[in-house]
């Protein structure tokens, strides 16, 4: 156990799997798998393995996402780190290959692959390509992936640990905004499971839903809230698919306000499937979403400061679904 | 502006192998080779006449895989022409059995995917499937959407798979297959495995931004990959001028300093010449090696639109097609250098058979492929609830179709 | 006006633009531009416009949306179909450049395009990849595309229209299993808006909303539904980026019951949207949704036609909604 | 497994054009051209030293082109490093100043975009801008996100565009650019203009599966495209080598039976004659064409980490680089050949301008660099609401944030 940043955490776990399995691969393209911690070696898994088995590839992430799942249906264990800028390249080959082929070769086909998805959206600054925020709501409506959002670096490495055992192909996605959070870790390997959202906070008067990128803004505004009286259940979804039905339905039933909260644009972002899943099996609640507009981000800090969901947009909405 | 006048319906085709194999063999082992025009100047010397090596063992399944494959075509065709309960459709294979079969005989072919070489397929699967070892009978009831086929009937045609005997799978769609052929080939090196990856692609794969990214990857990192391009002239009803500009696909290869080798698709024996070398090439971790087989498939893009029962090929109109489709006389053209009778008569040329023995392996032949279709149209349909499993290794996902 | 396929219709539209715009391009790969109609004139745009302008490309559907977005940059209009097998390889292009283009450039970039997109989901027997019907979610979630699906011949033409004559980029879903209805549909050119949704039958006892490939199940269901006495208000999306939110809350504001339907995976579907709009603004109200499994679809006919909704399970969902 | 020793880093560099520009217009015009290297050889004497036709404004226009791009890019560099308050960024382009500006003059630069040839950049993008004819004041207040900026404060860096001039605009994603430009060029064709189009990309582009679509349909359609593959040796902080088994990614044309030209870029009139060769090509209706500039970055991939103010590059540690940065040395004899350098003695060389003008022009250059980040800095800022415009022509979206 120590402090260590998400990062390092996140690094710990592959190291350890590939040290455990000679036949597993990582390949990347500009984020080189090194790490460090204070008082903690510097994890470099392309030095400690060898480009044999952790490659550099050119700029063509469809090829990073493809033969990582060919490696898997080869038999080999293999995980890929897709810079942000590069998240939907291969999102044809997830749709329609890895998501699918187990399913359409009757069991067949062998997977046990994890595609880690950088996402972006903290930075201002960089526009509409660099500080876009949406992919979870992409990958999430994909059969046949799991596709997972970590928010905390005990999460990242316990979802980290459980993803590579996993025998499915599993979207990862990793809030580069978060990259940097430290807490205490355990050095040891640990599973946290890849289908359970976590309650983060317990209430009774409202409940809040985030994920990924939006919990930090999420727990800061449940925390003031809190501390003005208001009884705030916050949730950290974790899993987009398959998503915790049953954890949600539980905690609305309790507080019969749900407020969601997304970095990912409005239009069919996870809240939304958060809401309709409540919907259909809570009577006589009220409903609201904090997303980042219908808009891409613009390059303006003023302008995308302003677009992008904060703990001081949730507080209001928050009081506006109780008050 | 989409005219190449360089290559348009006057495909080259290599003449064919009929020297006796004495001859031949002793011919290759004196680096002579008389029988492949531009592949052994492409190939730089590389390639040999392996055949010279194989028993007649070995020379009687290849002729026997061809017909194992053009039987099951042609019935299928009748069963879909004729039957109309039948439900099974297919992107029929017959006019290239010979890709297939000459390639496969140079794989090892069983053993899972930590053992066997790894063949992945396309839309038009059934002629790999055979010759990479998939069971006819197993195979039959997965196109005829049987809970005991190949894939329990998740499957179907377009996506047959054994990873048991290293066939990785049929795919529906042009492009990625390539790709992820590659990473499989990166792990068999990583892992330090002597299996190869061959990628079997229609020279429809060519335009995709993917054959790039295969080339490239297959290139720069040395792999055991061999990607056999079978150039059956046409990607659906466009002629494949249309979205290249070299006559020869196999000039692609030269940039990425790998072998680019045009073979006759026609001939089993060139097409296991220049696999084997590849094969060879590729187990010795030299790398890559793009093979372009001249073919032609005789059935339409598709099913059987324009077949009648009991003969070969299909002409003219396919309704698919819309406003373009092949000129019957080019289906006739090709039909004359049939891959069945080039084997047959090179393996009675070469006295590995004889013709009687020959129609004795055609009648058992169709016969085994009766029954598989037989058996396949005997077995169980799939249950309706079962379309929930599969998506994870566990379990199964919920019903929303209710509400 | 006469009896029309939708094809046709279609095909009607997009050749009365091209005449009256000598720059308009369509770029096609599978699908030639050729359709024919009892009483009518075969319409064949490669043989009407030559093949400098109707271009039969390769199996390249990210260059065809690329290319169309190119030549909408250069000032011509453009448009391209893309055949169902490809609809997600362009789908980065869309993402990442057709829909965020104005935005980031501060509304300089010109993208009068039309990105037809072709959608399956109707046939069984061809597997995950031939028989999927998902992407509606897909390019719905992206900002600055409008995100259209005509459910009828009539829609289909007056949609085209709309569309090519925006200049805005419009991806424009087009279901396949659709082509074949027919109906009366205008010889001269209309446009039918792409931000409205369309109340297909008026009622007052449950909202059932839908689009695309699902309305005419949903229509049979309402019918059926009605005979039986139920007052069933049946809605048709049309337009699912933006969303008419208005039309959606007016109804479900009177009925207080809605059930969606789509053929797209539940998690995420459409229907996941419109629930969330109207929860966030309808007190008391009851939801369900009848979607396609969070299952890629299997080969096997009797698992997929069990899979697919139809219209008995919409009645079936209907009757506990309302009973 | 991945060391391509073909091509590390000794470049090759063609020697630099130091004769008397007399000598060389003679030359030139005799068939002659002596400093040419490979170039020549590979566009099989289609190319020429068109810089004999260039007036002495012309060439003095280039001159202070290259100028204005240089000090540009070093006073936003200073800027960065010294002013605590300035927000703006910019993947840097000094050092390879000569490519821009040697293909921008051989293009037309106004009308809009159904006049103008077009541009399509990069990442990379001020110095394609200036070159192209962007206005420097508006680009260094879009730069700092100003509303009054050239795209209103949206765009920043990465998506500078301004279609008047015909610069197409800045490009985040590497890949995609080059074939959305070749849609623009098929446009252009079909509507029977004369207009050309040009993709500005880095070497990093090569991999990427764009390439391949790009280069096949532009032979395929003759297209009026060109592809300026800026070979700067390192994309990010990977050699090339890493993704590319080639040493002159020029080559990569030969396939595709276009032209694929290796030429200098530091050497703004050597890449003068290159583009116009390729723009007199593509307007003549006969296709496009691959052109590989050799050339380097001064600056490190992004920002200004490792450089010190006032001080021209940045050497060694990029933080960003995390475990495998550009040596030092490298940078230092590339910067030995430096564009501006090699500019000005051709100019004084030939007798087109003097030292003291040379001077002269340098000093205004540097005058107006700093107006236009003055003028960029009392600019208004964006407001906030006017992010939910421009995502369609019409209207705005609605805010969503508040819930
Ligand atoms: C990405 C994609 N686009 C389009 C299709 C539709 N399609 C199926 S087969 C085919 C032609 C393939 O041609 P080729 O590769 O030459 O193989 P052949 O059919 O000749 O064996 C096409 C375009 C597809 N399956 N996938
Ligand atoms: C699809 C995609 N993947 C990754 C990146 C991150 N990235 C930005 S610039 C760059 C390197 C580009 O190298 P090159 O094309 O040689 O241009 P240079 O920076 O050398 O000018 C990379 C990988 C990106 N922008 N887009
Ligand atoms: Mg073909
Ligand atoms: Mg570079």
């Amino acid at each position: 156990m120590a402090r260590k940043s998400w990062m390092y955490s996140v690094l710990e776990a592959v190291q350890y799997e590939m040290q455990q399995d000679p036949n597993m691969l990582w390949i990347f393209e500009l984020t080189p798998p090194v790490a460090s911690n204070p008082g903690k070696p510097v994890i470099n898994l392309e030095k400690e393995f060898g480009r044999g088995r952790v490659v550099n590839t050119g700029i063509d992430e469809n090829w990073m996402v493809s033969a990582t799942l060919g490696a898997g249906l080869a038999g080999s264990r293999a995980a890929t780190y897709v810079p942000y800028q590069g998240a939907c390249m291969p999102f044809q080959v997830i749709q329609n290959h890895a998501g699918k082929l187990r399913h359409m070769t009757g069991g067949k086909a062998s997977m046990p692959v994890v595609f880690v998805m950088e996402m972006t959206g903290q930075t201002p600054g960089f526009a509409g390509q660099h500080s876009d925020y949406e992919i979870d709501t992409y990958y999430a409506h994909i059969p046949g992936v799991k596709t997972v959002i970590p928010s905390t670096p005990y999460d990242a490495k316990g979802m980290m640990v459980s993803a590579l055992r996993d025998p499915n192909p599993v979207v990862y996605l990793y809030p580069a905004g978060l990259r940097e959070l430290i807490e205490e870790v355990p050095d040891e390997q640990y599973e946290v499971s890849l289908d359970k959202a976590i309650v983060r906070m317990e209430g009774s008067d409202l409940t809040i839903v985030g994920s990924g990128a939006s919990m930090p803004e999420v727990m800061k505004a449940a925390e003031a809230l809190k501390a003005e009286g208001m009884n705030v259940e916050a949730i950290d979804l974790r899993s987009l698919k398959p998503m915790d039905t049953e954890t949600l339905v539980n905690s609305v039933n309790k507080t019969k306000r749900l407020l969601t909260v997304d970095q990912s644009y409005y239009t069919l972002c996870p809240g939304a499937e958060v809401i309709a899943r409540v919907a259909e099996n809570v009577d006589g609640a009220r409903y609201k979403r904090v997303a980042f507009p219908d808009a891409p981000p613009p390059a303006s800090p003023e302008m995308f400061v302003w677009m992008r969901p904060n703990a001081d947009h949730i507080i209001g909405a928050a009081k506006k679904l109780v008050g | 502006m989409l005219d190449n006048p360089d290559h348009k319906n006057e495909e080259r085709m290599s003449p064919m192998a009929t020297s006796r194999r004495g001859f031949l063999k002793a011919a290759a082992m004196a680096g002579a080779a008389v029988s492949f025009g531009t592949s052994i100047a492409r190939a730089n010397g590389e390639i040999g006449f392996w055949a010279k090596d194989l028993t007649d063992q070995q020379l009687t399944d290849m002729f026997t895989t061809i017909l194992r494959i053009r039987w099951h075509e042609r019935t299928m065709a009748d069963k879909m022409l004729t039957d109309p309960e039948y439900r099974g459709y297919n992107h029929f294979y017959a006019g290239q059995e010979a890709v297939a079969t000459g390639v496969c005989a140079a794989l090892r072919n069983s053993g899972g995917v930590m053992q066997a070489d790894l063949a992945y397929s396309t839309h038009r699967p059934t002629g790999h499937a055979l010759a990479k070892g998939v069971d006819m009978k197993l195979m039959a009831a997965e196109n005829d959407f049987r809970a005991t086929g190949l894939n329990g009937g998740y499957a179907a045609e377009m996506h047959l798979s054994d990873p048991e005997v290293g066939f990785m799978g049929a795919d529906g769609m042009i492009g990625p297959g390539p790709v992820i052929a590659t990473g499989s080939a990166f792990a068999i090196k990583a892992r330090g495995s002597d299996q190869v990856v061959v990628n079997f692609g229609g020279d429809g794969t060519y335009a995709t931004p993917h054959f790039h990214s295969t080339l490239n990857n297959a290139a720069l990192l040395k792999l055991p990959f061999i990607y056999v391009l079978e150039n059956n002239l046409y990607h659906q009803y466009a002629h494949y001028s249309y979205s290249c500009p070299m006559k020869d696909i196999a000039d692609a290869a030269a940039p990425y300093g790998i072998p680019g080798i045009v073979v006759d698709g026609q001939d089993v024996i060139q097409v296991y010449n220049a696999a084997k070398t590849a094969v060879d090439r590729a187990r010795a971790g030299e790398g890559a090696t793009l093979i372009e087989a001249k073919t032609y498939r005789y059935y339409n893009h598709w099913g059987a639109p324009g077949a009648k029962p009991g003969e070969l090929g299909a002409f003219g109109y396919d309704p698919l097609a819309i406003s373009s489709f092949r000129p019957e006389r080019e289906v006739r053209a090709w039909m004359q250098r049939d891959p069945v009778d080039i084997a047959r008569k090179i393996m009675i040329d070469w006295g590995v058979i004889d013709a009687a023995r020959a129609e004795g392996i055609e009648a058992s032949v169709k016969q085994e492929v009766a029954d598989a279709f037989a058996w396949a149209a005997e077995q169980p349909l799939c249950k309706p609830e079962d379309g929930l499993r599969h998506v994870f290794v566990e379990g199964t996902v919920e019903a929303r179709q209710f509400g």
